[in-house]
């Protein structure tokens, strides 16, 4: 007899796992980002179905705020983030299905072909109160080390996107891409960047690809001019 | 919803994530895909804590840590992008070919 | 029984809000005092009327899902706002162990809400408005967290049921002083109004709200008075003892607090000027949110005491 | 404690040897003073009746016990061996001084061992010991070759009488299980027989009884000292002293005493007379010890230990100075011819000394040893008064040859001889002894013989006036005759029939041509047929080996010349196919490979395109095959 | 007519205005009307006013403003002629008042009488969407430029950071409510960050050139018969107190006749350019510039009760100051603005004049030559740094100043109405473009001042300035603006 709750778990499950797939399938990146919001919202809820209400409304309230930053970080970079303008962001399309498919089946194999225990939590258990006493109890190292780490990639995120670096600012010498390699960068002269090259000065928009920027003698920065003959 | 059938969901979440993560050609949407995979761990994790071990508090633990490593793993990728953006102002995969020697 | 009752108190507190914010408006620029109060009154009513007549526009390719989708979900977080505030002891719509994290949920998927909306228009002005928002909702929301955690601790529980419960004796506000008006913080930024409105102000020709018209505008205004009206009666709940009261406990005591709440943010909205982004966000990051650690460690010596 | 008594000498000979210095007074010194320490020591165990064992291994145990019989042979070794040491450390050369003493002193060890033992296989022990030493002692100046030769000669002899203790060792484990003497009176039957038989032949032939006999006069090879102290008194003694400890176990076996009178009386009588026509000195005191212990094998066959064992020490009182005498005169005239020597005059002290000494051989009164033989035939009398005629008869015999000796050796030669006189402690060891002899005369007091009797715990043989007075005369005779001989045959027993006798009566050449000659022929045949069959077929082998060597290196060179060839033709072929083909493949192979490997470089570095989705790509490809492989392991 | 019609119809009209050539000021007054309330975004109107004459090159605006009203819409063009192919909508001539009008247009639009109005333009974009690559994307370069009429965001490097995002430029136009009238702007936006500002057409004159000498009194004649008595209904008692009046709620239309007549005979504009009300028009002036700074700072009700006070005291009324600024002080509006936010350097101050000039330090008032005032000790009040924080005081420090100069003045007329003085009031009587023989300052202040500001701070700097000194700012393009119609399709606001 299909209970209450074992109708809210497939509920939920379909919806995690069409919104997981319409990520990748939508145009506009910023749906795509609150689809898998709403992927993490559905197998939050599952959580709560499967007795453990902290996580889950923990998972939604991280995930909130994650996917809020993931829709911002898409409109910054990249170059398409609303889908108006159709374009094909995907590659090795057979191969990602491929993988993706016979993961799926390795993994169902594994649990289909394992007997997995069945004795689910007991209702009354205070589930909470003994993650807090664990949390700041017998596993405290782990949980501080947790905070650590994460103290630590704050500093480490700041370090790696701020621009002034140790070696002079991190966008040195960066060119907008060329359409075609060796092209001019598209649509607009790369005027002398402020923190870019050193005395060479502002070099002439010559059709050079963007690693041979210099004339051949002139030492670049970080630019060093290929040699001809290195055919690829 | 028996342990299998939580499994089940969660191998198919991975296996999306992995066709994301393979898939899309942009960095954050390698990241989506990751995050997706890891969603699949972390549901892996709490039916398994559920399911077995009767409400052993390092279980859920261990979702917390799964968390953690969610959210360090997107704020460093979030910043290698902009790192990777500043020098070479290419989002996309393709973009980036100098990681051979 | 809580669901009737949360239901009618959210109504008539959004219409309380509905015409306490024009009351408010017009008492604060000192308009001539004819028929002030009958306009404050029908003042609503009128709205939803010339709301419900106008065509509802589109723009150019807007994403019509998320349009849609972003003042219901507003309204609806603000519903679950409510329901997770107990009515008199026991008595909450959402009753889980861990509602004040829900309320974190909520206030987060609140700043997505009004992303989406600034988003969805496809226009310039609501746009920088939705990342207006985004930025200033983040912080905010965090310290409020570090507040809420505050009163959880002396009830030893997430439940807001149990948070209720455990200002017995004595109401949060005076185990932590600074918590409220932090919290208060928070109202402001939630319900979009005065110094935190970044989303819908007036620099941005109505910001996020700017290309909207119609039913979806009447939502959004009706959600944004609704998560004041949740907001109001978390704060109380949290903080001013709920449906405690001196004579006999009950929903009207926390209707009375919440009224009171009510009319004191949206007198502060309408009277207190907002600093620019940049200067707001120094003030959040280097000022109040340490605030809110010193309001949690003393909140945690006091539950520790 | 009682082992101390064998420790003390085999220690200080060792010390002795291992850091004594070359000077005689010292190497004196040291030897007296263990002498007197075990004297003295020898006194403390026979009044305390010390006992010891040594648990060699659970099953043998090695007894010592001192009953009063081996007490007093165990008083009169050191006692003996005491002036003998001296008297070596001052007359013997001085090459390998040391090394004579350091043995002297192992063969005192070794025959106080054999002289307390209590069980068959400490006997053993002390018998092999004392073998040993005479062997090396004999050949002491082994650079002159015959030495060796003789001492050879003499350890052979009386290992052939070994082998019978051996036997009878074994016939005593096998009956009682144990080898200790108590055990003894369990055997009965063939063990006992075996046991009585072993003892007899052994203690004959150290005892030098016949047949045994001649290995004696090859024993007199060795120094002077070495004779005085092993062949005079006390190895040879060992024989006797045995058959005396042992003999009322052995007198249970019917045989016995008839058997051990036989031999103890025909050696008597044919030494006595090979001691008469002998004209060695030192060959001439051997053959008197054969026949005087010929006396001691009747006294024990007669039933009568003690006085075998009392005619003992007196003998070894009387024999040790006449060899340190005849040492002397020896090393004056260089030789032991008795002829050539007369050194009455050159040598006064020596000469009395050894007169008394010789008095005492021939059994003079009041000389102790003429009671003990006295008392020997009386022993002999209890038996048959045949036997007592025949001992009597023997002591003539003795005190012939002991006028004969010193007249000869100490008479007054026409030609006074000029010699210089011997060491002080020379003549004072040769005085000792004498006075040693002097003071056995006492044995001729019935109380002190009482005393002595009841102190050892025997009774002595009732001796009658008769056989007194028949000694008297026979010595009376004896010494006549020897007078006589002396007098008109000087030169007796150097040539013709009397020579033959002095050699045994022809025993060596007897012995040499019935035993060591068949065996030597033996030998040689064995030899021979070895070399003639054995050795055939290994020459066979070897011929055939050459032959078919000598064949195979013809045919060698025919085939392997051809083989040669053909290898020869063989590589041509090969060269020139390898310059065709060969290099082909030789560049090729190497060639190809490298171009495979380049063309994987390529590959491989297609492989890296830069572009990270590959990577990832790779990371999934990598990672399945890696669950794959998990799987398959399982 | 439906229930919900009727209750819709009861409600206050919402009306966005498009403000045209002099009628700023006349139309905040029409605004304090209780009947009418004016909208931020044209989404939330019902009726487009188009006050004053509309700028040639602002009519496509217009026109592009108008079909985003929602309907049921209408438009009520008063004191202006109907622009170019702009449909039938109601006129209203100078001097009828619009008020009355607007609610029966309203009235009618809801009942059905009047018809709601259709588009103007046709509603696709300027070129059809399909990109030329394979999978519908992209023009000729992909990147910049406006493929087939839409502004493709270029990569650029941010002022502030220097991550090459996408720099996105946008048109703000005429009719924008935050901006001052007529003003419209070409930036180029990071985020919300100004990267580039360039003021394609400067402000409008917030009222119609009264200066004596150049348009008679047909000029002004041609402003005063504007009904603004109606706005003096708004005023709150406090600021009634002082005039004593109490202000009938009748109806607009009926009282206001009378109560116009019956101040008339203290403020006979025009005829005797008193002092007294040459110093109130720069007070109302000054309020009507603090009203729009506190808008930006989100502070609606003080910016309506400034307003309100401004109307009252261009008629006439002397309304003390000092309540306002206490009441900013305790909104923390002076707080609120960054410190050194639009600061002047003295070159440029000097080159702008006008109470920036002051605000930055210099004590340059016309004022100083004229005798009258001199007799009233008249002291030019000025600020120290010269940001916005400063001309903010500056304001409201001149506007008392002139309240109090107008109370002890009396009927004095000045000897001589030095030309200058009048120019920093704002009434400048010069045609409208006549900046250009203006000492135009050397380098373009106005694209300096907004480079790298917020969006917030970008609007409070450009409020900080009066109509004048924006106008100096303004510097003409070199080349003409290519104005051909559909090219620049930025925002129609």
């Amino acid at each position: 007899m299909v209970s209450g709750t074992d109708l809210a778990f497939w509920t939920l499950a379909a919806i995690a796992i069409v919104s997981g797939w319409r990520v990748f399938r939508t145009d506009s990146m910023v749906r795509s980002a609150f689809l898998l919001l709403l992927s993490f919202i559905a197998v939050g809820l599952i959580m709560l179905l499967l007795r453990a209400p902290y996580l889950g409304v923990a998972t939604i309230f991280m995930m909130g705020v994650e996917m809020m930053v993931m829709a911002l970080f898409m409109v910054m970079f990249m170059m398409n983030p609303a889908g108006l303008n159709p374009m094909n962001m995907v590659h090795q399309e057979r191969f990602a299905i491929v993988a993706g498919v016979l993961a799926f089946a390795g993994l169902a194999a594994a649990v289909w072909l394992t007997d997995l225990p069945h004795h689910p939590l007991v209702a009354g258990r205070p589930v909470i109160r003994e993650l807090g006493m664990e949390l700041l109890g017998r596993s405290m190292l782990i949980f501080e080390t947790a905070g650590v780490t994460l103290l630590a990639t704050m500093i480490g995120t700041v370090v790696l996107s701020s621009r002034s670096g140790r070696f002079g600012p991190a966008d040195a010498g960066s060119l907008p891409p060329t359409m075609t390699p060796g092209g001019m960068p598209a649509g607009r002269i790369p005027k002398k960047r402020s923190g870019g090259h050193g005395g060479h000065g502002g070099h002439a928009p010559s059709a050079a690809s963007p690693t041979a920027g210099e004339p051949a003698h002139g030492h670049a920065n970080d630019h060093p001019h290929q040699p001809p003959e290195h055919h690829a | 919803m028996s342990l299998q059938a939580i499994l089940l969901v969660a191998a198919a979440l991975i296996g999306l994530g992995l066709y994301g993560a393979l898939s899309q050609k942009s960095f954050v949407m390698l990241l989506m895909g990751l995050e997706l995979m890891l969603n699949g761990v972390l549901l892996i994790v709490v039916g398994c804590w559920s399911r077995s071990t009767d409400g052993d508090p390092k279980g859920q633990l261990l979702a917390i840590i799964v968390m953690a490593v969610m959210a360090v793993d997107m704020a460093i990728g979030f910043a290698l992008v902009t790192a990777v953006y500043r020098k070479r102002q290419v989002d996309v995969i393709e973009g980036l070919t100098t990681m051979k020697h | 029984m809580p669901w009737l009752g949360t239901l009618v108190l959210l109504g008539g507190s959004v219409v309380f809000v509905a015409v306490i914010d024009s009351l408010a408006f017009a008492l604060i620029a000192q308009r001539p005092p004819v028929n002030l109060m009958r306009d404050a009154l029908l003042a609503p009513w009128r709205a939803v009327a010339v709301s419900l007549v106008r065509q509802q526009n589109r723009t150019e390719h807007p994403d019509r899902l998320n349009w849609a989708l972003a003042p219901a979900l507003y309204l609806a977080l603000a519903g679950i706002g409510l329901a997770v505030v107990p009515l008199a002891p026991g008595v909450a719509v959402i009753d889980a162990p861990t509602t004040v994290v829900l309320w974190g949920a909520v206030e987060t998927l609140t700043v997505i809400a009004v992303f989406l909306h600034g988003w969805s228009a496809n226009a310039p002005l609501p746009l920088i408005g939705a990342y207006r928002y985004a930025a200033m909702g983040l912080p905010i929301m965090l310290l409020s967290m570090f507040v809420l955690i505050g009163t959880a601790l002396p009830a030893q529980s997430l439940s807001v049921v149990d948070i209720v419960a455990s200002q017995h004796d004595v109401w949060n506000v005076l185990r932590q002083p600074l918590g409220l008006f932090l919290f208060l913080l928070l109202g402001l930024s939630l319900s979009l109004r005065g110094p935190f409105d970044y989303a819908d102000s007036a620099d941005l020709a109505g910001g996020t709200a700017g290309e909207v018209s119609g039913a979806a505008r009447l939502t959004w205004q009706l959600a944004r008075h609704a998560m004041l009206v949740a907001f109001a009666a978390m704060a109380s709940s949290a903080f001013l003892g709920g449906y405690l009261g001196p004579v006999r406990a009950g929903p009207w005591w926390l209707a009375l607090k919440m009224l009171v709440l009510i009319t004191l943010l949206v007198g502060a909205g309408h009277s207190l000027a907002r600093l620019p982004p940049s200067r707001m966000l120094t003030v959040l990051w280097t000022v109040l949110l340490p605030l809110a650690f010193l309001d949690l460690a003393q909140a945690g010596v006091v539950a520790l005491w | 404690m009682l082992w101390m008594l064998v420790l003390l000498p085999m220690l200080a000979g060792a010390a002795l040897f291992a850091a004594g210095s070359e000077r005689r007074a010292w190497l004196a010194l040291v030897a007296g003073a263990t002498m007197a320490a075990m004297v003295l020591l020898a006194t403390f165990a026979a009044a305390g009746s010390w006992h010891g064992e040594l648990l060699w291994s659970p099953m043998l145990v090695l007894h010592v016990a001192l009953t009063p019989l081996s007490a007093a042979v165990a008083l009169l070794v050191p006692a003996v061996a005491l002036p003998v040491l001296a008297y070596a450390a001052f007359h013997e050369e001085r090459p390998g001084l040391r090394r004579l003493l350091a043995l002297l002193l192992l063969f005192v060890g070794a025959m106080e061992l054999l002289v307390i033992a209590a069980d068959l296989l400490t006997l053993l022990i002390g018998w092999e010991l004392v073998g040993a030493c005479s062997w090396a002692l004999i050949a002491h100046q082994w650079r002159d070759a015959s030495r060796p030769a003789s001492g050879l000669y003499a350890s052979v002899m009386t290992r052939l009488g070994d082998l019978g203790m051996f036997l009878a060792a074994m016939a005593a484990f096998a009956g009682s299980g144990s080898f200790a003497y108590a055990d003894l009176a369990q055997l009965h039957g063939l063990p006992l027989a075996l046991l009585t038989f072993g003892l007899l032949l052994s203690a004959a032939s150290k005892s030098g009884q016949l047949p045994f006999s001649p290995w004696l006069f090859r024993a007199m090879a060795g120094p002077t000292s070495v004779s005085a102290l092993l062949h005079a008194a006390t190895m040879v003694a060992a024989g006797a002293y045995l058959l005396a400890r042992l003999q009322p176990e052995l007198s249970r076996v019917a045989w016995f005493a008839p058997a051990t009178i036989a031999i103890g009386l025909t050696t008597a009588l044919a030494g006595g007379v090979v001691a008469i026509v002998q004209s060695h000195a030192k060959k001439l005191l051997a053959a008197s010890t054969s026949a005087h212990f010929g006396l001691m094998f009747i006294a024990v066959g007669a039933g009568y230990p003690a006085v075998a064992v009392a005619h003992l020490v007196a003998h070894a009182c009387f024999k040790a100075p006449l060899f340190l005498a005849a040492g002397i005169a020896g090393q004056r005239i260089d030789g032991y011819t008795l002829a050539r020597m007369r050194l009455g005059h050159a040598l006064p002290w020596v000469a009395t000394m050894s007169g008394v000494a010789a008095l005492a051989l021939a059994g003079v009164p009041p000389l102790g040893a003429a009671w003990t033989k006295e008392a020997i035939a009386a022993a002999g009398g209890q038996i048959s008064p045949w036997l007592a005629a025949a001992v009597l008869l023997a002591g003539g015999l003795s005190a012939v040859y002991a006028a004969r000796f010193q007249g000869l050796a100490f008479g007054f030669g026409d030609p006074p001889v000029q010699a210089e006189p011997p060491h002080r402690i020379e003549r004072m060891a040769i005085g000792l002894l004498a006075l040693v002899t002097l003071v056995l005369s006492l044995l001729w007091l019935p109380r002190i013989r009482a005393a002595l009797g009841e102190l050892l715990g025997v009774v002595w043989p009732a001796s009658d006036a008769l056989a007194l007075a028949a000694s008297l005369l026979l010595a009376a005779l004896g010494l006549a005759t020897g007078y006589l001989l002396v007098r008109r045959h000087p030169m007796l027993g150097q040539a013709g029939a009397p020579a033959a006798v002095a050699d045994w009566w022809g025993l060596p050449t007897l012995l040499r041509m019935s035993v060591s000659m068949p065996v030597l022929l033996l030998a040689s045949a064995a030899a021979r047929a070895d070399d003639a069959l054995i050795d055939a077929a290994p020459r066979a082998v070897a011929w055939l080996g050459r032959r078919t060597a000598t064949r195979i290196a013809r045919d060698d060179d025919a085939v392997v010349d051809r083989g040669v060839r053909a290898t020869e033709t063989f590589t041509t072929a090969l060269a020139v196919f390898g310059r065709r083909l060969g290099e082909r493949i030789a560049d090729g192979l190497p060639e190809g490979a490298a171009a495979l490997v380049s063309l994987g470089g390529l590959d491989a570095r297609r492989l890296q395109t830069g572009l990270s989705q590959h990577y990832v790509a790779m990371l999934a490809i990598g990672g399945a095959l890696l669950t794959v492989i998990l799987l398959l392991g399982s | 007519m439906s229930a919900l019609r009727a209750l819709a119809a009861a409600a206050p009209v919402a009306v966005f205005v498009a403000v045209g050539e002099g009628t700023s000021d006349r139309v905040d007054d029409l605004c304090l009307r209780a009947e009418i309330e004016r909208v931020a975004s044209p989404r939330h109107a019902s009726v487009l006013l188009v006050a004053g004459g509309v700028r040639e090159r602002d009519v496509a605006s217009l026109r592009r403003l108008h079909d985003q009203l929602p309907h049921p819409r209408a438009t009520l063009c008063w004191a202006s002629d109907i622009p170019a192919h702009f449909g039938t909508p109601r006129t209203l001539p100078p001097d009828a008042a619009p008020v009355p009008a607007l609610r029966e247009l309203y009235r009618q639009l809801l009942t059905g009488e009047h018809p709601s109005e259709s588009d103007l333009l046709p509603d696709e974009p300027p070129a059809p969407w399909r990109g030329i690559g394979e999978y519908g994307q992209g023009g000729k370069g992909m990147m910049g430029g406006t493929p087939y009429g839409r502004p493709m965001p270029m990569t650029d490097d941010d002022l502030r950071d220097g991550l090459a995002l996408d720099a996105y430029t946008l048109r703000l136009g005429p009719f924008m409510p935050t901006l001052p009238a007529g003003l419209v702007l070409t930036l180029t936006l990071q985020g919300d960050v100004i990267q580039h500002a360039r003021m394609e057409s400067p402000p409008l004159w917030p009222a119609p050139p009264s200066s004596p000498h150049a348009a008679h009194a047909a000029a002004v004649r041609e402003v005063e018969p504007l009904d603004d008595s109606s706005i003096l209904h708004k005023q709150g008692s406090s600021a009634a107190a002082s005039k004593g009046s109490k202000l009938g709620d009748s109806d607009a239309t009926g009282s206001s006749a009378g109560q116009r007549g019956q101040d008339d005979s203290r403020y006979t504009p025009g005829i005797a350019r008193t002092l007294a009300h040459r110093e109130h028009q720069r007070a109302a002036q000054h309020l009507r510039g603090v009203a729009r700074m506190l808008a930006v700072l989100e502070l609606a009700p003080l910016a309506e009760r400034c307003r309100r006070m401004a109307c009252a005291i261009q008629h006439g009324d002397s309304v003390p100051i000092a309540p306002l600024r206490r009441a900013l002080v305790r909104s923390g509006a002076f707080a609120a603005i960054p410190a050194g936010l639009g600061q002047l350097d003295p070159p440029m101050a000097r080159a702008l004049g006008g109470a920036a000039l002051r605000a930055a330090g210099h004590a340059v008032d016309e004022r100083l030559y004229d005798r009258a005032y001199r007799e009233l000790n008249f002291r030019v009040l000025t600020q120290r740094d010269g940001d916005v924080r400063a001309r903010l005081h500056q304001w409201l420090d001149e506007a008392e100043q002139s309240m109090h100069l107008a109370s002890r003045a009396g009927d004095l007329a000045p000897a001589a109405a030095s030309h200058a003085d009048e120019r920093d009031v704002g009434h400048d009587p010069l045609p409208a473009d006549d900046a250009a023989n203006m000492p135009a300052p050397n380098h373009d202040a106005f694209a300096t001042l907004l480079r790298g500001l917020e969006w917030n701070e970008a609007m409070l700097v450009i409020n900080s300035f009066e109509v004048a000194v924006l106008r100096r700012m303004y510097r003409p393009p070199k080349d003409p603006p290519e104005e051909a119609g559909a090219t620049h399709h930025g925002h129609a606001m």
